[in-house]
């Protein structure tokens, strides 16, 4: 088995205020699983990329592949040798469709492109992949976790002898994970090296051989998976004990204070009818695509051929555009962060303070440079972001950090209603607890809560009752004693409680 | 009748003052008239000549942005047997008949009076017209003759300024860093003038430059009572435009006309 | 994801969708077309439709190219002044140069393309802002035309060089062909060709086309050689219609060259829009200025008319959603 | 995340290259500025700076506009031609209107400002592309003008009235002090206020903005009525400065502007920019055009040497890596 395909060695590469990797080690064999897990802003991310020549200015150490050293000077490089990388920022050309961005770079013909091949091919990858998808579907048109599905097909087709998969799972159903994990195996078998990258640590112990753990730049550890467990690596992540359980949680009968009534979205959502009490937090489930995010988004005042009532506190919400929800204290929570939550080329402070800047005024209109100083600084401890000043410019921090930036800017307009859209993808299991700390924290605030989620678990443990999504309607409520696993699937396909 | 008249450009109030005296005198005479306007391109202007013809006029009028780029789509009309007058400016191919300022005798009189002023004795600029036009070829002729003649007076540069204020003001400009004791300067028409005008103002030389224009336009009149431009030899555009359309009536009623007529001009000075 | 049946029915208002969202450019033309067969009974005439495509195949030439710079998320602001110089150099070439007409051609040809291979190299290679980099190209080749030139116009081309521009086989004029063929060259090579693919891509995301192994430089390099032949080719096509060469040629040309790019859907966003989609911007140009002299429109009023058609179309056009 | 000297240290970095990145555009008119005063010993006296400053303000003005429109990712191509009607409509209601001073000027800046208005309706409203919306705009205010004008120019105003354009205060002449009035009040509009700050987030990132409860077409609205504001000032100075409203005025300006904005390192992709960086590409265009002169360079060659100058200041400040 020391059959060594790849050895990083002594990696280190910073960027302007921040040391990403100092001198870190990895290495992989032939059909193995090699994970490497980290807190946001670890460097996961980063040693891939310079592993894939993203970023060739790396300030030292060497990459040995295949008994040669190399230093890929950009990603065309990297994947000629055979590596191959799902990014963890989906990279695909929205105008594109599935087939074509699954082809992207490679399509087959000289410059002619033999379409009839390229349509063949890629049914054919799905198929293998035990995929149903439609791949003539411009890649816009999808849900974030079919868009995931294609980046992975993408890097399957590449006959790659090195797979660098970053966070693949963050959006995928469970059906979707399983599906992913019975490739993994074949590629396996036939000799490829995978390294994987996750938050979901239960997957490491189900897929992977080995583990690497970075913590702030540094490689803490690297042992054989089955020499460890869950804990011991928690603990190797964060430096420290964590309690990895979900917090515990009373939840007084508070009374009903926020009503939706016959919702209805031209094909997307149909006569969506639920309450919800003070303070309580309520899930909703549902397949990917159910239509949970659009029963949020109509709520939030997005779609204007919405039909329907919303009550807050009893009286009736006229919502017409997100500020108008704000202005009455409802917030939504995005779901897709690059897209819809930050503003790259604004700071982590400008982009928190965003939804509340009209009263950080001393007069209408004019910016108290103090009273936004104070917001800002106030949340980044309060939410411990991971950033060397409130300057900085938010695209260049971690996922996990950016998501707490976003999460600042909802908490700071004081909401009363709080839609929360899948708000731990992406996230590390330190930071993740503090998330669910929060949530509850608000919650018994008196603060209400409708969190979306496709995990299971989080669901489960964290909410009072359920609304199960399918097809744009709400198939059921389960209250949350008497909820489990096979009931909400059950639902969740089309049948009944 | 229908009659269609095409000028090379609109954003020049001496076409505008044109194109009224026609406009008025088919009023006058019943003629549809059908004005277009090439924004001085010759691509352009040859796309809506083809317009008016494709539209079936019974003539076509032409102001040309440029004589020789002009010709393609005379011939169209001439193929379509639609008759071809050319108006302030001639085109390098037979038309019907060709209406405009004695434009040599215009280049002469401007000679002769700088060089009365000037006692036969000094040097000269000569900011000329869009090249390619005959109203600048024909002036530069005649204004060259003159001069040729009289030893004391050297004409030091000759640069097209295209008819314009603003490209007279900046060709003045590099002039004048150029050249020193210039004495006058001539300009093709009353745009160019006024742009030298201000060129000559900024470097502090009005009182020893003397400018004579071309066309009498109402800034120029003022210039010429304000004492900044000298003279200026005045066309009479409305009467050009009003000519255009009795001539087509006329040749439409099949009657016979010259193939030149000459528009009279007048030497305005204070 | 639902049953077999709703797949399919979700598949066949994809495709109705897509169908429409590739031909609402059209929505405005038509309208246009209808109103104006009612206007002038000389409108839907053949000499008509043949003279309105033979006037916008100047501009539509270039606006392929264009299409093709935009697809690529870039911007061409010195197409005019190319087309302006190419054309000089041919004409030079041919009057002065005393070399054959195919030779002159060529020559001019070769300084549209070098002159646009070299707005991509600063653009891909010195990373400067695609704007400031051929709206200094545009200034430059103005010059250099004006130079090369003397300010003057040069005239008087052999009987068969005159023929490109105004020649005709049977009914349609030479320039239509070519307009017609460079159309088609243009869809084969956006819809075929693997460099078509790497533009729409590069327009739609760089740095995902950057990680899937393109070479992004190469591509923006060549679609401003492209862009410059194209309209290296306008010019020749333009001195030989009107005999002459004019300095001053094509000036303000790149913004009704970028209308009709964008008029026929292209966003200038990048990586999305098609060359049929600029056919119809040209035509609806094309239409547009037959149309007002047509009607003989007062030129003042022109203006004023033409700025408002173009918004109707658009609004008429937009009644699809967006975003 | 380090310790306490560390994290100095490292903000202590970062505003070095924020500092360097916000002048970034200033090197390339620094090297033009060093090489012209060794070229000409005219070049760096009082009356010719002011002359640099005062020959930049009318387009300067239009500049500050213009910032806030490509901020908010937008762009307006009517710039030049709503100062030309502005300034016509106040030169007509004070020549022939028989109406005060103030209100003609009043008048002209309504119009402007409505018609800017307009604009951003169409856009943000109407959801039309905003090229084609500001190009159509161009086109309805230049024949608005030609046909209010009757397409000659107004000219003969009160002396009262000509010092907006040619007075002086001191040394200073007032369009220069306008200009720096408009730059302060646009950098504390950006900067200092809220509105400031929904430019930036519109135009970085509209979604996220929307969703974040910003009022993204009020945003949209209000720059392009701000835009049409400043270019009726301009227009106002422009015939107090002339004397007279020239029906053609500002005739392909629109790039001119962009060409400050876009020098001065605001990005066409919007969200990202300041006013300080289209002052510093003002002064490049303006001290382009003054050495141009100074320098006697033949006016065919200076078109050459402005594209070529542009290229090699931008080349210059590029040393800073972009992306
Ligand atoms: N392009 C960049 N510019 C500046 N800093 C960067 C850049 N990319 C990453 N960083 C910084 O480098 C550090 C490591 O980031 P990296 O993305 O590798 O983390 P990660 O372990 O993948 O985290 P996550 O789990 O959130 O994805 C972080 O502090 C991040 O802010
Ligand atoms: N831009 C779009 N164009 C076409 N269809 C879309 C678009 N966005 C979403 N959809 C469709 O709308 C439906 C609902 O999607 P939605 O994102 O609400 O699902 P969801 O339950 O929130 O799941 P997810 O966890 O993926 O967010 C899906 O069928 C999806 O394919
Ligand atoms: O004769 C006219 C006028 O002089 C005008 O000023 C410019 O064009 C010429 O043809
Ligand atoms: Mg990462
Ligand atoms: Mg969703």
């Amino acid at each position: 088995m020391a059959d060594k395909l790849l050895e990083m060695k002594n990696i280190s590469k910073s960027f302007p205020g921040v040391q990403a990797l100092s001198g870190v080690d990895f290495n992989i064999d032939k059909g193995e699983v090699h994970a490497l897990v980290g807190e946001n802003g670890a460097g996961k991310s980063t040693l891939m990329k310079v592993l894939t020549g993203i970023h060739p200015d790396y300030e030292e150490g060497k990459i040995i592949y295949k008994g040669k050293e190399v230093r890929f000077s950009k990603p065309a490089e990297a994947q000629k040798s055979g590596l191959a990388i799902i990014h963890q920022e989906l990279e695909l050309i929205p105008e594109l469709t599935v087939a074509e961005n699954v082809f992207l770079g490679r399509e087959p013909g000289r410059g002619w492109i033999n379409k009839r091949k390229l349509k063949t091919d890629t049914k054919e990858i799905f198929a293998d992949m035990g995929i149903e998808i439609n791949i003539n579907k411009k890649i816009k048109n999808l849900t974030i976790g079919k868009q995931q599905m294609v980046e992975i097909a993408r890097a399957i087709s590449q006959d790659a002898e090195i797979i660098a998969m970053d966070e693949p799972t963050s959006s995928l159903s469970q059906q979707e994970v399983k599906i992913l994990f019975d490739l993994i195996e074949d590629l396996k078998e036939e000799g490829i090296g995978i390294i994987y990258i996750s938050h979901h640590l239960e997957e490491i112990f189900e897929i992977c051989d080995r583990v690497t753990v970075l913590r702030d730049g540094y490689k803490v550890k690297e042992q054989a998976v089955a020499d460890t467990n869950r804990d011991e690596i928690v603990r190797q992540m964060v430096g420290r004990d964590v309690e990895d359980r979900f917090p515990d949680f009373k939840m007084d009968d508070g009374q009903p204070i926020f009503e939706v009534k016959n919702l209805s979205v031209p094909d997307l959502i149909e006569d969506v009818s639920f309450e919800v009490n003070k303070g309580e937090i309520f899930g909703l489930a549902g397949l990917m695509g159910a239509g949970r995010s659009e029963i949020a988004r109509a709520i939030y005042g997005i779609y204007k051929k919405r039909t329907g009532d919303i009550y807050l506190e009893g009286k009736k919400l006229d919502i017409q555009s997100p500020g108008d929800a704000i202005d009455n204290g409802v917030y939504y929570l995005t779901e897709n962060r690059k897209e819809e939550g930050l503003i790259p080329e604004l700071s982590v402070g400008e982009n928190m303070s965003l939804s509340i800047l009209e009263q950080l005024t001393f007069v209408k209109g004019v910016i108290s440079k103090r009273k936004e100083k104070n917001l800002v600084k106030d949340f980044i401890s309060k939410l411990d972001v991971r950033t060397p000043g409130p300057w900085k410019l938010i695209k260049n921090l971690s996922g996990g950090n950016q998501q707490k930036v976003i999460l600042g800017r909802v908490l700071s307009t004081d909401p009363k209603l709080i839609i929360m859209d899948e708000p731990t993808r992406g996230i590390d299991v330190g930071a993740k607890h503090e998330i669910y700390k929060l949530i509850k924290e608000l919650a018994s605030e008196g603060v209400t809560i409708i969190f979306i989620s496709s995990e299971l678990p989080e669901i489960l443990n964290l909410t009072s009752r359920i609304g199960v999504v399918y097809k744009g309607k709400l198939q059921g409520i389960i209250d949350g004693d008497e909820a489990t696993q096979e009931k909400i699937m059950s639902l969740a396909t089309g049948g009944s409680s | 009748y229908d009659v269609g008249l095409a000028i090379s450009t609109l954003e020049n109030p001496f076409f505008v003052d044109l194109a009224d005296g026609a406009e008025e005198t088919a009023e006058e005479l019943g003629v549809n008239l059908t004005v277009v306007d090439a924004g001085d391109d010759a691509a352009t202007q040859m796309n809506s000549v083809e317009d008016l013809v494709i539209q079936g006029m019974d003539l076509v009028a032409i102001n040309p942005v440029d004589g020789d780029a002009i010709v393609p789509a005379i011939e169209e009309a001439d193929m379509m047997n639609i008759p071809v007058i050319t108006v302030d400016r001639g085109a390098e191919t037979d038309v019907t008949a060709h209406i405009a300022s004695d434009n040599v005798e215009g280049g002469m009189m401007a000679a002769e009076y700088i060089a009365d002023q000037l006692e036969n004795e000094g040097r000269l600029i000569e900011l000329e017209g869009v090249p390619g036009t005959s109203a600048a070829r024909e002036r530069g002729e005649g204004f060259n003759e003159v001069m040729d003649e009289i030893e004391g007076i050297e004409i030091i540069d000759s640069q097209p300024a295209d008819f314009s204020r603003s490209e007279g003001m900046s060709v003045m400009e590099d002039l004048l860093e150029a050249h020193e004791d210039i004495d006058a300067v001539f300009a093709h028409n009353d745009e160019m003038a006024l742009g030298a005008i201000e060129a000559i103002d900024a470097a502090g030389l009005t009182d020893e430059i003397m400018v004579v224009g071309f066309d009498a336009i109402d800034d120029a009149l003022t210039a010429i009572e304000d004492g900044t431009l000298e003279a200026t030899i005045a066309q009479q555009p409305e009467e050009m435009g009003r000519l255009t359309v009795e001539m087509a009536v006329q040749l439409l009623d099949g009657e016979e006309v010259d193939e030149f007529v000459p528009v009279p001009l007048e030497l305005i000075t204070q | 994801m639902g049953n077999a049946n709703d797949e399919s029915s979700s598949k066949y208002k994809e495709f109705i969708l897509q169908f429409l969202d590739k031909f609402k450019a059209g929505v405005g033309l038509m309208a246009m077309v209808i109103v104006m067969s009612f206007l002038s009974d000389r409108f839907l005439t053949l000499p008509n439709i043949l003279n309105i495509f033979r006037q916008v195949s100047i501009m539509g030439i270039m606006a392929v190219g264009m299409t093709m710079v935009i697809l690529a998320q870039g911007i061409d602001l010195s197409v005019g002044s190319l087309m302006a110089l190419s054309g000089a150099v041919t004409a030079g070439m041919m009057v002065h140069g005393d070399i054959s007409i195919f030779l002159a051609v060529l020559t001019g040809l070769a300084v549209g393309t070098a002159l646009g291979l070299f707005n991509g190299l600063m653009i891909s290679k010195a990373k400067l802002p695609d704007f400031i980099v051929t709206l200094a190209m545009m200034s430059i080749a103005r010059g250099l035309t004006l130079v090369y030139t003397g300010g003057r116009p040069i005239s008087g081309f052999d009987l068969a060089f005159r023929r490109i521009g105004g020649g005709r086989v049977g009914r349609v004029p030479i320039p239509v062909i070519i307009f017609t063929v460079i159309l088609i060259i243009g869809y084969l090579v956006l819809n075929k060709t693997t460099f078509g693919r790497y533009i729409y891509a590069v327009g739609g995301n760089k740095k995902a086309a950057r990680l899937a192994g393109i070479n992004t430089d190469r591509v923006k390099i060549l679609v401003y050689a492209i862009s410059g032949f194209l309209s290296a080719v306008s010019g020749v096509i333009l001195i030989s219609r009107l005999n002459s060469a004019q300095p001053t040629a094509g000036v303000a040309y790149e913004l009704d060259v970028i209308a009709m790019v964008v008029l026929g859907g292209t966003s200038l966003v990048g990586g999305k829009g098609t060359v049929g989609g600029t056919l119809i911007g040209a035509l609806i140009i094309g239409v547009l200025n037959n149309s007002l002299n047509l009607l003989g429109v007062a030129s003042f009023y022109q203006e004023v008319a033409k700025g408002l058609v173009i918004l109707v179309a658009v609004l008429l056009d937009s009644i699809q959603h967006r975003d």
